[in-house]
């Protein structure tokens, strides 16, 4: 009546309570990077490249402690603690996860935003309907910051020039 | 709120308590300021520290003061000073008071008197402030390095606000920067007791100057892997961020630490948790409790060579792990403890889980307590072994299990009503003897009560929120938290700052007060109990860590392959 | 006596001694895991650590020959005192029919363990041989006592010898008591595992020995073990059978029951391990004086005949 | 074979001729006088070998010296034997061994005096085992302690070595030769003529117990049984480590000579007596090693140890005794057990003087024999290592070396004699082998293990001729060990004669092979050793592991410190705290073991307190003639620069006189004078009994 078991020789199940090992789940994952605001460990790095216009969202598994704030700040549910907690490997690279993705390009200037693609998308389709003016709002969304800023001036300077007018 | 928390936090007796060292110091107090329902914040001049200090904590009257924590600060950004506030706490039945004796030191002059040669229990307090800040304390005893490595340069001081927590001095060890240790005493061989030893889990070393297999004198050092943590506190993390890297500060009590955390900045930040968060966050602090004093029992058991009680009260703490894991997602770590409340709730069937385990581990416990106290060997191992007397725990502010079996009544949760626990009935047990087995005893007395405990909170428990929320924290509020971890008082003191930002977090685990207090203990016993004194004591373990090996030249981290691992492990202990 | 029937025992017997204590080893360890609701590690657990330690180089601390050759010696004197012991009706190799010679041969075993431990600075391995020759010390007495006993009875100090000219007296059934005491004490099982206490003292002296020096060590210590709880089944197991146990078939029938009580003494010694702590070499001395100072009344009762 | 004994005589005295005339020379002086008395020794050994034949088949040689003024007459049987081979054998080893070590003493001088005492000491004793007159052996006994206490106060300018010389004096006085002065003027009485005294002239007459008491005192106190073995621990390790060696080695065992000549072959053999010596023998064994346990002196150790190994031969021979006079068939098994006292005497007298000469090898190099602070020898001083490592297994009776043996056949007289007290006395002996095994692990391991301390990392090993005796030593370890055929004829041949039993049912050595016999043994009970074939067995069990797994560090590390640097000094176990609870645990027995020291000291006192006040009474007449030897004395010392020949005869003694006085500056005058006149008194009986 031995209370032990043959581990590893025998498979354990965690309980689906379970915090387990983080995993991106690449087709949600917008590339936001509110996990990487959130992980108190430094095991979620946000890399971009505006030179190739990528975003790469680094999972360090092994500088991860498992507190699933990631989880909870991820608002595509993209990353989940998985119930897998066998995590020994001999190398170290077993435990990154990349996950990269495109980021926006302006139309206007063709510069990289700092925001990827999905991302853009995402924004736009959870935009409430009918609180703003849907095209205004998409017209300017594209853009890159300092396009949308002179587009924002180039407005005002417009209306007031109506206005004048 | 019961009767008794009612007596405690008694207002007028807090008035009285304030008045009286208001009174009694008039001309020397600076400022008085109440920072919290039981804090007050004293300053006076750095001069007067030793007698306004030595006062409070030999009243006769406030049975079992201690100084709970001691903070140095660099608010040069601030006043252009640096700080330093001993907070020291009247427990026991007399009252619920902390007072934050604070006071300030110009860069130019960095010395304050030592308040050692009064109350060794600030030993460490002040030789970390000299090591971390570079304020000395004047007449201190023993002024040896206790937290910098041997290789750390003079002159650079890591937790002043000018050093970058990326910064890495170049650093050089040579012969001359070993550790100062003593002298053997005349006549006495050393035994050396770790880092690296088997029966410490903890890598600290302690130096036992013996004669035959008696110990006539010990000296120790610790801090072989200190983290930086409260730097990385201070630099890096937000508020919330900080609960989960203050749970990982140990490996046992995580949520004590994280708890005294969250406590601390709902003191400065005027946050009102919810009654169900608090009671769920009670019943955690408890069943970590239950798993750690099983683990140390177990260990106990082990280190005497008893592996059936090992074993059976592993098999007990297993009960205690997987209902841990159930109701938190995790076997440790909980990540239950949030600022503002709990994250996750008491479902209908956790409870029932709950119900069950608790009522599984109180007959097996009993059961094993049944055997292990008839298992003669194991009881004449522990009997009249490592040996702390009342004076001796008092002396160096002892506080836990540790403390309370020298006699001190003392404990957090009674003395200081904190959480859910000022509803709950529970005893303190206390024993007298001080030896092992009566450390022993208050372990195994206390986990019956902490399931009294979990069964009382169960059913007490109110519906509601578990979270509130919170916006924001005023910055430069100044409060402590503390929480009675499994091995005593955790405190932690935070001063806010801005940008969702810590100014200054202090932590202070209850190892911290107790590990002084073991060369004590361990004088005039036998190497062999010298494991079973230490673990008597229950040291706090570090996590284990990662070996990884920074290439000087390259600057690269390189990893390493596992033959070339045993090979340098091989090499290094062997120092060839 | 045949020479067939001798070099069929001598065979068995010097396999019995080299390649079953790791087996008991293995069957305590198995024994002690049930005990604490284990599964415990495999029953040939013991012979893959050895195979691994003798397959790996030692790491040496010290140049002495006296550190270098201890394991050597230990593990000649271990098995060299297991072969005056009765097998069946044969004795391997008699160059002894002697008890005493018996004895010292295995103290050889703590001497080399002593010795080397005492030529290193280290305080570690000098406590563990510290502390095994304490327990000799605690123990000669109580031994000496046994044996006197039995010799008062059986008139000879003849390994072979005593068991079958022994008569059974209230003092011979006490005299097996302290025997099997001092077994079990030299024998170094928990709570008297002292000398070789794994958190206390990093196991005293093997604490420096690695590879296969520290293999053939263990696997001295193993066959000392062997050899000590042989002669105790011997002691048992012959006077059970000796009346009816004669030629080849006879000599078979007494090693089967000599096996048989060697693994009933490992079990309950694995049985009472389980259910001890260590205890601390001053709380030995003190037990083992106060059973010297009771079985002096043994020794009386012998000379008064009964 | 009379010849051979002569010629050792001869070059005895010779070497004290011989270094007459050196006196100038310290270092000439002493090789000199050494070679004398090495060649002496040779010759002793060949007159040993001579004589074997005759002994063995329990004959006597028979001779008598006419010196004219008096007959010294000679018998030398099985148990002379014995004596004259350890004395031959140990002073060889220690004449080869001592011009050396002596340089350690070249700040006293004095050389050709240290030999003239050597030789006068060493030939005392050989005469007192050879001679077979009582008077005569009185005589020689007194020469003995006389000149035994000289050479123990050598290093005068010690305190310590000079108290314990007198200890050694005034006890020997009162406890040793007084018992037996008294024993001769008794005898003397009864047997009214000097011839009379011859031994067997003794054992004719029918003596009473009284003699058993006194010669037990007599031989008990010199052999420094407990509790008379107070003075020994002090006095022994006093001495130059060589004559340590003697006396450990030698001195000792002449008493157990002079036991078992009186009361064996004079008195006969007495059961209770025989039950007394063993008894006696087991508490001292106990006592003495248990002492020897918490010694951190190395050789205070050795002095101990001395007295726990007396016990051995004491137990081993009052077992004999014993058992010989039951008769029976437990005569001949009592002749073993004397036979394995006398091996063990020959054995310890092997080992102990090894033991010695090393601790003087120590001391010779590093100045100090306090094992607290020595350590790492083995690494500098390999072949001492060695022999010390032969010597200590031997003591610690491990097989296969001689220790074991005699002590195997001693737990086998003991334990088969179906004697409930005697089998108790063989547990204590097995006990008392473990400790001595602890006190020796000890004493080699703090020297010689572990790496050099600050005391010792200068030191070297000692010079070839050092060795040379010690290796001669240590190589009879071996012989005695391996092949007890060698000696158990010779050590049967005295109990042989006193019962005249047959052995040959009883025992058997066949080249190396033992077997012992005892009585109500069952067929097939016979217990037998054969040492050769352990030592072939372990050597090819020990060889085939070393063939499979070599042993070669091809680099050795620092041992393991659990990770913080120890300072190397720091990291060994002190000498003193080696086997600390158990010595805590029987401190209830050391200070029982105090209080019988105490006692021993007291009742010496006592009579030494009546023996002064007789001399007292005496003192008044006796002061002229005192003051009359003490002025001439100090004429010839402060005259004696220049030394004519006939003044070179004298002189020794009027330097012995004034080695005296040194001693008695010690105490106050009276008490001095007091002692002087006791002596004085003592030789004058002395003088009148022998009739001059």
């Amino acid at each position: 009546m031995a209370v032990t078991l043959k581990y590893p020789f025998v498979k354990i199940e965690a309980p689906p309570e379970y915090r387990g090992v983080p995993h991106i789940n690449p087709r949600l994952c917008i590339g936001c990077g509110a996990c990487v605001n959130a992980c108190p460990a430094d095991a979620l790095l946000r890399i971009d490249d505006y030179e190739k216009g990528t975003r790469k969202i680094v999972l360090d598994v092994g500088r991860c402690i498992r507190c699933a704030r990631c989880d909870e700040a991820c608002p595509t549910g993209a990353i989940r603690m998985t119930r897998n907690f066998e995590v020994a490997t001999l190398d170290r690279k077993d435990h990154v996860e990349v996950v990269e993705l495109r980021l926006h390009r302006c139309p206007n200037c063709g510069s990289y935003t700092d925001y990827t693609e999905r991302a853009l998308e995402k924004a736009l389709q959870i935009l409430p309907e009918g609180l703003f003016d849907g095209d205004e709002i998409r017209k300017r969304a594209i853009l890159c910051r300092n396009c949308r800023r002179k587009l924002t001036v180039d407005d005002a300077v417009e209306a007031s020039r109506e206005v004048v007018e | 709120m019961k009767e008794w928390a009612r007596k405690i936090t008694d207002e007028k007796v807090r008035e009285r308590y304030v008045n009286e060292v208001i009174e009694r110091f008039r001309d020397k107090i600076i400022r008085v300021e109440r920072n919290a329902d039981n804090q007050w914040m004293i300053e006076i001049r750095k001069e007067d520290l030793p007698e306004v200090i030595g006062y409070i904590i030999n009243h006769p009257e406030w049975k079992e003061t201690q100084l709970s924590t001691m903070v140095g600060a660099d608010e040069r950004p601030l006043r252009g000073k640096f700080s330093l506030i001993y907070w020291i706490s009247i427990n026991g039945a007399s009252g619920d008071v902390f007072f934050g004796i604070k006071t300030y030191i110009s860069e130019d002059d960095p010395k304050f008197p030592s308040v050692t040669p009064i109350h060794p229990g600030a030993n460490w307090y002040e030789r970390e402030v000299k090591d971390l800040l570079g304020l000395i304390p004047e007449g201190h005893p023993d002024p040896r390095r206790l937290v910098l490595p041997d290789d750390w340069p003079e002159g650079v001081y890591p937790l002043r606000k000018d050093f970058h927590y990326t910064d890495s001095p170049k650093r050089e060890f040579t012969d001359e920067t070993k550790y100062p240790y003593r002298e053997p005493p005349k006549g006495t061989a050393v035994f050396p007791l770790g880092p690296y030893h088997v029966a410490l889990d903890e890598p600290g070393h302690f130096r036992l100057y013996v004669k035959g297999e008696e110990i006539v004198d010990v000296d120790y050092r610790l801090f072989y892997q200190h983290r930086g943590i409260e730097k990385i506190g201070e630099n890096r993390l937000t508020y919330d961020q900080v609960n989960f890297i203050a749970e990982r500060i140990c490996g046992i009590c995580g949520t004590a630490h994280a708890l005294a955390y969250a406590q601390a900045v709902e003191a400065a930040g005027g946050v009102e948790v919810p009654e169900r968060a608090e009671y769920i966050r009670t019943v955690m602090a408890e069943i970590e409790r239950l798993h750690s004093h099983l683990l140390n029992l177990g260990l106990a058991c082990h280190d005497v060579g008893f592996d059936k009680g090992f074993m059976d009260a592993f098999r007990l703490r297993e009960h205690v792990m997987w209902l841990a894991e159930r109701l938190t997602g995790n076997r440790k770590t909980y990540g239950m403890v949030v600022i503002g409340g709990v994250r996750r709730d008491f479902l209908e069937y956790r409870r029932s889980m709950i119900e069950k385990v608790i009522r599984e581990l109180r007959e097996g416990f009993q059961k094993w307590a049944d055997q292990t106290l008839s298992t003669k060997t194991f009881v004449k191992r522990c009997e009249g072994v490592g040996v702390l007397s009342y004076k001796d725990a008092k002396r160096w502010s002892s506080v836990g299990p540790w403390a309370r079996g020298s006699g001190r009544d003392l404990d957090a949760r009674r003395d200081h009503p904190f959480a859910a626990y000022k509803y709950l009935d529970f005893k303190v047990p206390v024993y007298k003897e001080g030896d092992v087995l009566a450390r022993c005893l208050v372990r195994a007395e206390e986990i019956l009560e902490s399931i009294w405990i979990i069964e009382q909170a169960l059913d007490e428990m109110p519906g509601g929120d578990i979270l509130a929320e919170w916006k924001e924290i005023p910055p430069y509020q100044e409060a402590v938290g503390f929480t009675e971890a499994p091995r005593g008082e955790d405190v932690h003191y935070v001063m806010t700052g801005e940008g969702n930002r810590l100014y200054r977090w202090r932590i202070r685990a209850s190892t911290y007060n107790n590990f002084p207090a073991l060369p004590d203990a361990m004088r005039g016993n036998s190497v062999a109990d010298a494991v079973l004194i230490i673990a008597s004591m229950d040291p706090c373990y570090s996590c284990t860590e990662r070996v990884q090996v920074v290439d000087a030249r390259s600057g690269k981290v390189r990893v390493l392959t596992e033959k070339e691992l045993t090979e340098l492990s091989r090499k290094a202990s062997r120092g060839v | 006596m045949s020479g067939y029937e001798r070099i069929a025992f001598s065979f068995i017997a010097v396999c019995l001694i080299l390649f079953l204590p790791p087996l008991l080893d293995g069957v305590a360890r198995k024994i002690k895991a049930k005990i604490q609701l284990r599964q415990g590690a495999p029953i040939l657990q013991t012979y893959y650590d050895l195979v691994t330690f003798l397959s790996m180089e030692p790491v040496y601390p010290t140049e002495r020959l006296a550190f270098r050759l201890a394991p050597y010696i230990a593990f000649a004197s271990a098995v060299s005192a297991a072969l005056v012991l009765p097998y069946g009706r044969v004795i391997p190799v008699s160059f002894t029919g002697d008890i005493f010679v018996f004895l010292y041969v295995l103290a050889m075993v703590s001497i080399a363990y002593m010795i080397a431990g005492f030529s290193l600075n280290n305080t570690y391995t000098n406590t563990g041989a510290n502390r095994e020759m304490m327990i000799m010390l605690s123990i000669e007495p109580v031994l000496g006592l046994a044996i006197g006993t039995l010799a008062l009875n059986a008139h000879t100090l003849r390994i072979g010898a005593i068991p079958f000219a022994v008569t059974f007296t209230l003092s011979v059934l006490l005299a097996y008591g302290l025997l099997a005491y001092s077994v079990y004490v030299e024998g170094g099982f928990i709570p008297f595992d002292v000398a070789e206490a794994e958190q206390e003292i990093l196991e005293g002296v093997f604490s420096e020995y690695s590879g296969y020096l520290l293999g053939i060590f263990k696997w001295a210590l193993m066959i000392k073990r062997f050899a000590l709880l042989w002669l105790l089944s011997s002691f048992i197991s012959i006077p059970l059978v000796r009346n009816i146990a004669s030629g080849a078939l006879g000599g078979a029938l007494i090693l089967v029951i000599q096996l048989m009580v060697l693994f009933l003494l490992y079990t309950s010694i694995a049985v009472i391990e389980s259910m001890n702590a260590r205890l601390r070499i001053e709380q030995i001395i003190r037990q083992n004086a106060g059973v010297f100072v009771c079985s002096i009344a043994v020794l009386v009762l012998a000379a008064l005949g009964w | 074979m009379k010849e051979l004994f002569t010629l050792t005589v001869i070059l005895y005295l010779l070497s004290i001729l011989a270094v007459l005339p050196l006196r100038k020379n310290y270092r000439a002086s002493i090789t000199v006088g050494h070679v004398f008395t090495g060649l002496a020794s040779i010759s002793l050994l060949a007159f040993t070998a001579m004589s074997l034949p005759e002994a063995l088949k329990g004959k006597a040689i028979e001779f008598t010296y006419n010196l004219g003024v008096a007959e010294i007459p000679f018998h030398v049987d099985g148990l002379s034997l014995v004596l004259c081979l350890v004395l031959g054998s140990l002073g060889l080893a220690t004449s080869i061994y001592s011009p050396k070590y002596m340089e350690f003493y070249e700040r006293f001088g004095r050389g050709w005096l240290y030999v003239v005492l050597y030789s006068t000491f060493v030939l005392s004793m050989v005469l007192i085992v050879t001679t077979s007159n009582f008077l005569w052996f009185v005589f020689f006994w007194e020469v003995m302690t006389f000149t035994s206490y000289l050479l123990m106060v050598w290093e005068n300018d010690e305190e310590y070595v000079r108290k314990a010389g007198w200890k050694y004096f005034v006890t020997m006085h009162v406890a040793s030769t007084l018992p037996l002065i008294v024993a001769l003027a008794l005898l003397y009485a009864k047997a009214g003529s000097i011839e009379g005294l011859n031994f067997n002239n003794l054992s004719k007459l029918h003596l009473g117990p009284i003699y058993y008491l006194l010669f037990l005192l007599g031989f008990g106190s010199k052999a420094g049984v407990v509790p008379l073995h107070f003075w020994l621990p002090d006095a022994h390790p006093a001495a130059p480590s060589n004559v340590s060696a003697l006396l450990s080695g030698a001195m000792i065992k002449v008493a157990v000579y002079g036991l078992i000549r009186t009361t064996c072959f004079i008195l006969g053999l007495n059961e209770t007596f025989g039950y007394i010596v063993a008894i006696l023998g087991t508490v001292t064994l106990t006592v003495g090693t248990l002492y020897a346990l918490k010694q951190t002196d190395a050789k205070r150790l050795l002095a101990y140890h001395s007295v726990g190994q007396m016990g051995y031969i004491w137990l081993g021979v009052g077992a004999g005794i014993a058992l010989m006079a039951k008769g029976g068939s437990y005569a001949a098994f009592g002749a073993i057990a004397m036979a394995a006292g006398l091996y063990h005497l020959v054995n310890h007298a092997i080992f102990k003087g090894l033991l010695f000469l090393s601790a003087g090898s120590v001391l010779y190099r590093t100045h100090t024999r306090e094992l607290n602070v020595l350590g790492g020898l083995a690494k500098l001083m390999p072949l001492t290592a060695l022999f010390t490592f032969i010597a200590a297994m031997s003591i610690a009776g491990e097989p296969p070396f001689n220790g074991f043996m005699s002590k195997w056949m001693i737990y086998q007289g003991t334990f088969l004699s179906g004697d409930g007290l005697l089998v108790f006395c063989g547990v204590m002996a097995l006990f008392i082998s473990a400790a001595t095994l602890a006190s020796f692990v000890k004493f080699y391991t703090t020297a010689f293990g572990g790496v050099p301390t600050r005391v010792t990392e200068n030191a070297e090993e000692v010079p070839p001729s050092m060795l040379v005796g010690k290796g001669f030593l240590a190589a009879l370890c071996l012989l005695f060990g391996l092949i007890p055929s060698s000696i158990i004829p010779l050590l049967l041949a005295p109990g042989k004669v006193l019962t005249g039993a047959d052995l040959s049912g009883w025992i058997s050595t066949k080249y190396w092979l033992v077997t012992i016999k005892a009585p109500g043994m069952p067929s097939g009970g016979e217990t037998y050793f054969n040492p050769w074939l352990l030592v072939g067995v372990l050597g090819v069990l020990a060889g085939a592991m070393l063939v499979s797994y070599p042993n070669r560090p091809k680099k050795v590390v620092k041992v393991w410190t659990t990770g913080e640097p120890v300072k190397m000094e720091h990291y060994k176990l002190k000498a003193m705290h080696y086997y600390g609870p158990f010595e805590e645990y029987i401190h209830g027995l050391y200070h029982s073991g105090d209080v019988l020291s105490e006692w021993g000291s007291g009742v010496c006192s006592a009579v030494a307190g009546g023996y002064l006040a007789l001399g007292k009474t005496l003192l008044r007449w006796a002061d002229k003639v005192g003051r009359g030897i003490t002025s001439a004395g100090r004429w010839y010392v402060e005259n004696g620069k220049e030394v004519y020949l006939d003044e070179a005869v004298a002189s020794p003694f009027v330097q012995l006189v004034k080695g005296l006085a040194i001693g008695l500056e010690e105490l106050s005058l009276n008490y001095n004078l007091l002692l002087a006149v006791a002596v004085a008194v003592l030789g004058l009986i002395l003088l009148i009994l022998a009739g001059w």
